[in-house]
């Protein structure tokens, strides 16, 4: 069970953007949130994946509250996410090759024995050829980079899978491609995900529930006024 | 929804595309090929639709336009402007002073990497503001916050760093800078990703404002949704080469596209099958000797071994024809390159 | 509405700063004490000068005596320390001369001449690196790369001499020395800033290649860098793009050397002194520390110190006003 | 080449160049303690041929008492330049400030010999001595501060180190440190006001740096090294002069040393160097060869002493002391290998070529000499054991050099007797030399001691250096003084600045 | 149908018909890029170079045995010649066997003091980076400390503490010297730290050790090895700064510092030689070592590389 209990986050603690939110994922279960550009999402799956401390507010993670962030938490508690960022170039090494970003998080947990046998595997599951392993972020297309940050996020074999906006700069194909990828996985490890996008007729048909982001403000989770979010300028 | 369609006869087009083709040199000699012989033009008043699987060479084939390859690559073919300019031979003094910006707008993809991070938004709107517009200091915050409300950007955020902006936010920053300049093409490289729907809606609708009568927009884009609202053509990519150009009523609408791997990519949207079409996209660097869909294609037989050119068959629509551009019959108006091309009536997909 | 300097982080840093450097002073000075009684250096002989070759061992020891330098050091210290805290910074062996008054006749040349430097090199130094990282393997990119490891090889006692036979002698345009013209004893702006142009000069010619060198090396990275490849696509002219954007990306190295290169033109001060015969105090640097004068040793680190810890806070101010990305963190 | 806006060369003006700069300008801290201070006078002073003259003192010292007793006369009617007079009330301050065990002055060993100082009157002043010391008036030279200003203040640090105020031809009118001196003549100067009315000491450490400013103009004239100095012959505007001094470069060959402090050795050394050439060579010719400190050409010189450089008589004494050829052509006797270190003082150009050209020489002997550099921090510790490239020298009495030089009992005391040279004829001869006010018996004991020195030579004198003064023609012709090895502020053709009689 | 179309347009990228035309001429307004034979004959010549230095270094002066110390007063300031190709010093010595033994002394002056202060300086700032928080500040506040004391004073007490020599030499170059590469290591660390990427190596499991020398070092290894570079002739810069106050190395000794200093003299009275030979010897290595430290970091910089093949 992943809970987001009434988090407060955000850049600056006098104006938070994230208000008192909350959302719950049970596991095996997966989750759209839906929300106009610029609410918030991305940093409540930042701060869902342990990479930004909330103000307020407590992440649960299997009836465990999680008390550090980023290196403070424990590594296997930061490994049972696998995130996919909303922008590939910005979330890959750009020294590093595909190859070499895809591995990056087995060596990083000493699993480097594993590398020959997952990496060319999951990189067939997401689709990139042997040819664009070797080539660096900025030789490759933002579509084919953030194949390679999916096979990144799905290399550990994740609990939670949390998922920024995955497929917003892929086409139609790719990205049934992908959500199939996605999908696959879920079943077989029966991970959670937490698919936060713009597009309803997409996280509708990929999940099983669908939120709103102005659903989640207020301590049920339920009702409540949205604070007033950049957008509505 | 569609816009007015220039006559036949009409002025040069904005933009006529001659067999551009651009390869990047790779270590040990190898070359990808991440455009090959497009061939198209593109009308004032005109908003041409891009799309394709990605990866095929969409966002190569605008940066090749604005003469901003990276410099392993080599090109061929022509670009032409309205007046002649040719974008891949132009040297870099008149790209800068005159043809980026000015003649050839652009919306670059991943907009939160191309805007300099230790700058605010409004700085780099006001010194773009300054530069391609000529706007006056007392006059530049005004005109700022005008130029941000055209692209939706909320003016609370004009003081932030690109970092601190979220993905829709840097997006529509991007978009805000890539209008001021006025220019008579518009390349839009993804113009809408990260945006919700009624931004999308709002962002694609100005786009299409801005050009108007007298300016053309190439759209690269996923949104096939988007496309539809705004397109009056629509051009297919696969593996480096255009392989179908049809008017947006009829690619979207009952016809259909022609293309197998254009009907796939149809059907893949959520709102209709969302599947994919089967296997992996080939890999540039190694391309097959014929149709580079031809293994992907349930169509595919003998004929599929050699590339098939882009022919236009029987005219669609009232698009521009081919028998206005004379030596190249095909290339301009609608066109499909395949060797087994789906007729309209007999498979149009239902979503 | 313009988004305002962030005062407030500014503040805590600076406060920070302000903080640490007492212990940071009383480190540095009594690292110098500590150093410099570990030496060789005998402040006894070195007061004697040549004099003391022939001194006999009495009147040596007498001197010692004399000079307090029979004390142990840490009491050394101490009683320099709080008789500094109550505006005595005692006297100094060498210059025979109150510290406090030999200091202040000096130092405003010093700083005058340091600061000109400084700025010259920095200015310089950008345009050069810009102009060289415009075009990467170009004659000027080559010629100016060149130079830059070339002067980073010369010494300001080269370079000095190799000015002033140039301008003074051969060209006749400017004065080889001093502080004014040799013969007269008024000193006039005028006078100075003919006298300034040489010193000052050879001390930003030996901090430029620095400068030089990571301005090219900044602009040229942030010039291959997507931002740049924005800020083309937009159509902004090559200036803008060059000042305002790979340079305003890639200067950010370079404001870190504002910080770090202090204490090196504190170095370069105390050549280019010597050699132009300029009446500053960083020359007097050398002479306190071989003779052990602990007083003006102690004054002149600790005003080095001030001058590191300033050059350092102003270049983390500059750096994270010029990279949101970093603020005001430590 | 003749620089237009010469500022210096007008006739009332001089603008000179120095290398060093003195740490204070107080008598009382040993500025000027070997006279010709400028600013100060002192009770007597040198001629052009470093023979005593009155100056302060009305007439030469009275000699009473054996020797004990000093009287001088003092001038009438001498001011210091702040309108104060000058009495004997001052000479005492002076002396009894120097000699106070609170004043920091490294040079009050040379008034050892006084007692005490007495004023008669107020133009009366009577040195008593501890030990009759014959060359005492020497060292009344010394400048004499106003008791006036300096009692007022803090000896060691009070403002007049920097701001004096004396009797003498000119009064500072600006001390920028590091940078000049700037003098102005003193218009009631006792001895007639001096023609050249600005005088400024510009310090110009580094000497190529000086070279290049006479060149611009800039400098009148300069201090330079021989190699400079070259650079100037064929200048029809400047006009080189060669002081001669007592300074001589000198190789202590220490006794503690099994190789330096063996007679044979050192004797094959003395005749088996080739000053000459190295008078050519690094001198280019401004010196001469020394024999010992006394120069060939001073009347204290005994005549013979002089060795001929001669390499075959230098091995011929090295194999007859049993110093065998060994292997790498370095002699041996009896399992020592005839080598030994060598220092001199790092960054001093002259002693290093002089180090490297001894070593030289001596390899061609089968002598190996290491030359090594350091600091005297680094040198002093090893001076009983190792040889050191020294240097020194002073003209005014051979006293003064002979006896630190080489009495034993100062062996090892600072930087006296070096070598540590024990010879108990020299000693004896140079406490005669001393102690006697006859000048037949101080010659005759300076002869034993220069005989002495060839038999047993404790030290290789290698040459005595011209020092070299470069200065614009247009001052006319100028003289110098015989110089010592320190470089006074005032030593150089600008001695007698205050007599200067410029031509324009 | 596809064969008709032939003559008008390019079948395949590799069809012979295709006029390709590289971009990278063009990358900037007139500005010749060197094309990939020069860039290549560059590199070439600066590995020639290097390799060359350090043989002389290592093989000439053991082999040949010639004594730089030689004084031969007669043959003082010969011009260069068939006897002695660099000519001779203010006392005869031959300069060439000068220039290669103070080479040997100037390069192990030069590149020991270099490496060790970029290693040290490297590791300081990004420990300190990628610390934060208090580790960071006390850490850069003794960086402070240590360059309040001019580095001159600094080596002057280090070299004074030990018999004058090479290694007092390096010593005192490289422990004053490691502060500005450990600041400027430091600020790209903090401005690399805030980057997604990182994000996502944490998220990835990467310890922070990992992430640094994974992730942030790598981004820093430009800065530093430009002050790595720029190092080498600063250390014989300072070598004969020390021996300019009397404290380097012997003076005696050959070193090109000492030797270009030495021979300022000489230049004022027209013997151009004894400055120019050894100001060659200290100059052409450097560039060579730029040159080839340029090179690398086109091969690191994930821009580059894939325009430069070596
Ligand atoms: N610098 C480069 N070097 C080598 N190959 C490159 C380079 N840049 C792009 N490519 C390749 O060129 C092809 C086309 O890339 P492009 O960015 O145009 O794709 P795209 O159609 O825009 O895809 P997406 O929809 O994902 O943005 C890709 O296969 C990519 O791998
Ligand atoms: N590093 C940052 N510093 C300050 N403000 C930030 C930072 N990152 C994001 N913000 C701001 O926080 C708000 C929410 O950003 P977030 O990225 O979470 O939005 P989002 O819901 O993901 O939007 P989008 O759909 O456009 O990606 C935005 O107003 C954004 O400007
Ligand atoms: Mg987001
Ligand atoms: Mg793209």
């Amino acid at each position: 069970m992943l809970e987001l209990r009434s988090l407060t986050a955000g850049y600056d603690r006098r104006d938070p953007v994230v208000r008192d939110v909350s959302l719950t994922v049970a596991p095996g279960e997966s989750v759209g949130l839906l929300g106009p550009s610029g609410c918030g999402k991305s940093t409540l799956a930042r701060v869902a994946a342990l990479l930004h401390r909330p103000d307020r507010g407590q992440v649960v993670v299997d009836g465990e509250p999680v008390h550090g962030w980023r290196h403070r938490a424990p590594r296997d508690r930061r490994t049972a996410f696998g995130v996919v960022f909303q922008q590939p170039r910005l979330s890959a090494d750009p020294r590093l090759s595909l190859a070499q970003i895809v591995a990056e998080p087995l060596r990083a947990t000493g699993r480097a024995a594993d590398v020959p046998e997952r990496v060319p595997e999951l990189a067939r599951t997401v689709g990139l050829g042997a040819d664009l392993l070797g080539r660096r972020p900025h030789e490759v297309s933002d579509g084919q980079l953030q194949r390679a940050c999916l096979a990144r996020a799905l290399v550990l074999r994740p609990r939670w899978l949390i998922c920024d906006e995955m497929t917003a700069m892929l086409d139609a194909s790719t990205t049934a491609a992908l959500v199939a990828v996605v999908e696959e996985y879920r079943a077989a490890s029966g991970a959670g995900l937490l698919a936060v996008g713009h597009d309803r007729v997409l996280l509708e048909r990929w999940c099983e529930r669908t939120v709103e982001w102005r659903e989640l403000t207020g301590a049920t989770g339920a009702t409540g006024g949205s604070a007033a979010h950049p957008a509505a300028e | 929804m569609t816009g007015p369609v220039p006559p036949a006869g009409a002025p040069a087009p904005a933009l006529s595309v001659r067999g551009l083709s651009v390869r990047f040199r790779m270590h040990g000699g190898t070359h990808v090929a991440a455009v090959t012989d497009a061939r198209f033009d593109l009308a004032a008043g005109e908003c041409l639709a891009l799309v394709g699987e990605s990866g095929c060479g969409k966002s190569v084939l605008a940066s090749a336009l604005l003469g901003l390859l990276p410099e392993n690559a080599e090109t061929a073919g022509a670009a032409l402007l309205g007046d002649g300019t040719d974008l891949l031979t132009a040297d870099e003094r008149t790209l800068a002073r005159t043809v980026r910006g000015r003649r050839v707008g652009l919306v670059p993809q991943s907009p939160a990497a191309h805007l300099t991070p230790v700058r605010t938004v409004r700085s780099q709107l006001e010194e773009t503001l300054r530069e391609l517009a000529g706007v006056r200091r007392p006059d530049l915050r005004k005109a700022a916050a005008a130029a941000a409300e055209r692209a939706s950007f909320p003016l609370g955020h004009l003081d932030r760093y690109p970092h601190e902006l979220s993905g829709g936010l840097a997006q529509r920053a991007a978009t805000a800078l890539a209008l001021i300049g006025d220019a008579p093409l518009l390349l839009a490289d993804e113009p809408t990703t990260g945006l919700d729907r009624e931004l999308v809606d709002r962002t694609v609708d100005e786009l299409r404002r801005h050009v108007g009568d007298d300016r053309a927009l190439l759209l690269i884009t996923h949104d096939l949704a988007a496309a539809e609202r705004i397109a009056d053509r629509v051009a297919v990519m696969y593996a480096s080469r255009v392989v179908e150009i049809a008017a947006a009523d009829d690619f979207f609408g009952d016809a259909g596209p022609r293309h197998p791997y254009a009907r796939g990519l149809l059907n893949a949207l959520p709102e209709r099958e969302f599947t994919p079409i089967p296997g992996m996209p080939p890999e540039l660097s190694a391309l097959p000797g014929g149709c580079a869909f031809a293994a992907r294609c349930d169509r595919a037989d003998a004929a599929c071994g050699t590339v098939p050119a882009l022919t236009g068959g029987v005219p669609l629509s009232t698009g521009a024809g081919g028998a206005s551009t004379g030596a190249v019959p095909v290339s301009a108006g609608a066109g499909v390159a395949c060797h087994h091309p789906v007729t309209a009536a007999l498979e149009a997909p239902r979503a | 509405m313009t988004r305002s300097l962030p005062w407030g982080p500014m503040a805590r840093l600076v406060g920070r700063r302000a903080a640490f450097a007492v212990p940071v002073l009383l480190a540095v000075t009594f690292g110098v004490f500590a150093v410099a009684e570990a030496s060789p250096f005998d402040p006894v002989k070195a007061y004697a000068g040549t004099a003391g070759l022939t001194a006999s061992q009495e009147n040596l020891d007498q001197l010692r005596a004399n000079l307090g330098v029979d004390k142990p050091l840490v009491s050394r210290w101490w009683d320099w320390l709080t008789a500094a805290l109550h505006g005595d910074l005692g006297d100094s062996s060498t210059l025979r001369q109150p510290v406090a008054d030999a200091i202040g006749e000096r130092i405003g040349w010093s700083v005058l001449l340091a600061t000109t430097a400084f700025v010259l090199a920095i200015l310089v130094g950008s345009a050069l690196g810009v102009l060289a990282a415009r075009r990467p393997g170009g004659w000027l990119d080559r010629c100016v790369t060149s130079l830059a490891y070339t002067l980073e090889a010369a010494p300001p006692f080269w370079l000095g001499l190799l000015a002033v036979w140039l301008f003074a002698l051969h060209l006749g345009v400017l004065p080889a020395g001093g502080l004014t013209d040799t013969s007269s004893v008024a000193v006039t702006a005028g006078q100075v800033s003919r006298h300034l142009v040489l010193p000052a000069a050879v001390l930003a010619v030996s901090q430029l290649p620095w400068f030089v060198l990571y301005v090219r090396q900044g602009v040229g990275d942030a010039l291959g860098d997507d931002p740049v490849r924005g800020a083309r696509a937009r159509g902004l002219a090559e200036r803008t793009v060059l000042l305002k954007h790979a340079f305003r990306s890639g200067m950010l190295p370079v404001l870190t050397l504002v910080g770090s290169r202090v204490p090196e033109l504190i170095t370069g001060a105390l050549l280019v002194e010597t050699v132009f015969s300029w009446p500053g105090i960083a020359a007097a640097t050398v002479q306190a520390a071989t003779s052990v004068d602990f007083p003006l040793l102690a004054a002149l680190t600790a005003l080095a110190t001030v001058a590191v810890l300033l050059g350092n806070l102003l270049a983390d101010l500059l750096y994270g006003l010029a990279d949101p990305r970093v603020g005001f963190d430590g | 080449s003749s620089p237009d806006g010469n500022k210096g060369g007008s006739a009332t003006s001089a603008v000179v160049g120095i290398a060093y700069e003195p740490e204070t300008l107080s008598p009382l801290l040993g500025y000027g303690k070997d006279g010709n201070s400028k600013i100060f006078d002192g009770l007597l002073t040198h001629d052009a041929d470093m023979k005593l003259k009155p100056a302060l003192a009305a007439k030469l010292p009275k000699v009473g008492d054996g020797g004990t007793t000093y009287t001088y006369e003092l001038r009438k009617g001498v001011k210091f330049s702040d309108g104060k007079p000058f009495t004997a009330k001052d000479v005492v301050f002076t002396y009894e400030t120097i000699l106070d065990k609170k004043t920091n002055n490294a040079s009050k060993t040379e008034l050892d010999a006084v007692k005490s100082v007495e004023a008669k009157g107020d133009d009366t002043v009577v040195f008593h001595l501890k030990y009759p010391y014959a060359p005492f008036a020497e060292r009344t030279v010394l400048p004499i501060a106003p008791e006036h200003v300096a009692g007022e203040q803090d000896v060691n640090s009070g403002a007049f180190t920097t701001k004096p105020i004396g009797t003498g031809p000119y009064e500072l009118v600006k001390w920028s440190k590091g940078e000049k001196l700037v003098f102005k003549a003193n218009p009631d100067y006792w001895g007639g006001a001096p023609k050249i009315k600005n005088f400024t000491m510009a310090i110009v450490k580094d000497d190529d740096l000086r070279a290049t400013r006479l060149r611009t103009g800039d400098l009148d004239g300069a201090i330079l090294p021989p190699n400079l100095a070259g650079t100037f012959k064929s200048d029809a505007d400047k006009k080189t002069y060669a002081a001669k001094t007592f300074d001589y470069r000198v190789v202590t060959l220490p006794t503690g040393n099994k190789v330096a402090g063996d007679t044979a050795v050192r004797r094959a050394l003395d005749v088996g160097v080739d000053r000459k050439t190295m008078v050519d060579s690094i001198l280019e010719g401004a010196g001469k060869e020394a024999y010992g400190p006394v120069p060939t050409d001073s009347p204290w010189f005994t005549k013979g002493t002089e060795r001929k450089f001669d390499v075959t008589r230098a091995k011929q004494i090295l194999d007859d002391a049993g110093w065998k050829p060994g292997k790498g052509g370095v002699r041996e006797k009896d399992g020592v290998q005839a080598k030994f270190p060598l220092w001199y003082l790092s960054g001093d150009k002259l002693r290093q070529d002089h180090a490297l050209a001894y070593a030289s020489d001596a390899k061609k002997l089968g002598i190996k000499v290491e030359v090594q550099s350091g600091t005297w921090e680094v040198i002093e510790p090893r001076m009983p054991k190792d040889a050191v490239l020294a240097g020194g020298g002073s003209p005014a009495d051979p006293d003064f050099d002979q006896y630190t030089l080489l009495k034993s009992s100062l062996a090892g005391d600072g930087f006296n007797n070096m070598a540590h040279y024990d010879n108990p004829k020299v000693d004896k001869a140079l406490e005669e030399a001393r102690r006697s006010g006859d000048h037949a018996k101080r010659q005759a004991a300076y002869d034993t001691v220069q005989r002495e020195l060839v038999k047993n030579p404790g030290y290789t004198f290698l040459t005595h250096i011209d020092h070299l003064y470069v200065v614009d023609k247009s001052y006319g012709d100028l003289t110098t003084q015989v110089e010592p090895h320190d470089h006074g502020l005032a030593s150089g053709p600008w001695w007698n600045v205050e007599d200067w009689q410029p031509k324009k | 149908m596809a064969d008709t179309e032939a003559t008008t347009g390019p079948g395949t990228a590799a069809d012979p018909v295709t006029r390709w035309r590289p971009v990278a001429g063009r990358s900037l307004a007139g500005a010749r890029k060197a094309s990939r034979s020069t860039r290549a004959w560059r590199v070439g010549s600066s590995a020639a170079i290097v390799t060359a230095v350090v043989l002389a270094v290592l093989i000439v002066p053991p082999l040949v045995a010639l004594d730089e110390q030689a004084v031969h007063l007669a043959d003082k300031l010969l011009p260069p010649s068939a006897a002695h190709p660099f000519g001779t010093d203010d006392v005869g010595r031959d300069l060439l066997v000068r220039c290669v033994y103070g080479l040997r002394v100037s390069l192990l002056v030069g590149v020991v003091a270099a490496v060790v202060a970029t290693v040290i300086g490297t590791a300081v700032g990004a420990l300190a980076a990628s610390a934060g928080g208090w580790v960071d500040r006390v850490v850069m506040r003794l960086v402070d400390v240590f360059s309040s004391v001019p580095h001159l004073l600094l080596g002057i007490f280090i070299v004074a503490m030990f018999r004058p020599g090479v290694w007092p030499v390096v010593i005192s170059v490289a422990l004053t010297h490691w502060l500005s590469t450990a600041r400027i290591v430091r600020a790209e660390v903090l401005s690399l730290r805030s980057r997604p990427y990182v994000d996502a190596a944490i998220s990835g499991g990467a310890s922070r050790w990992r992430v640094t020398v994974r992730h942030l070092l790598p981004g820093v290894l430009p800065q530093a090895g430009l002050a790595a570079v720029l190092m080498v002739p600063h250390a014989i810069w300072h070598e004969s700064a020390l021996s300019f106050l009397g404290l380097g190395l012997p003076t005696h000794q050959a070193s090109l510092g000492t030797l270009v200093q030495g021979a300022r003299s000489s230049l004022l009275a027209g013997d151009w030689w004894p400055t120019l030979f050894p100001g060659l010897f200290i100059i052409v290595p450097t560039l060579a070592i730029a040159g080839l430290a340029g090179a690398w970091r086109d091969r690191i910089n994930p821009r580059r590389r894939s325009e430069l093949m070596l």
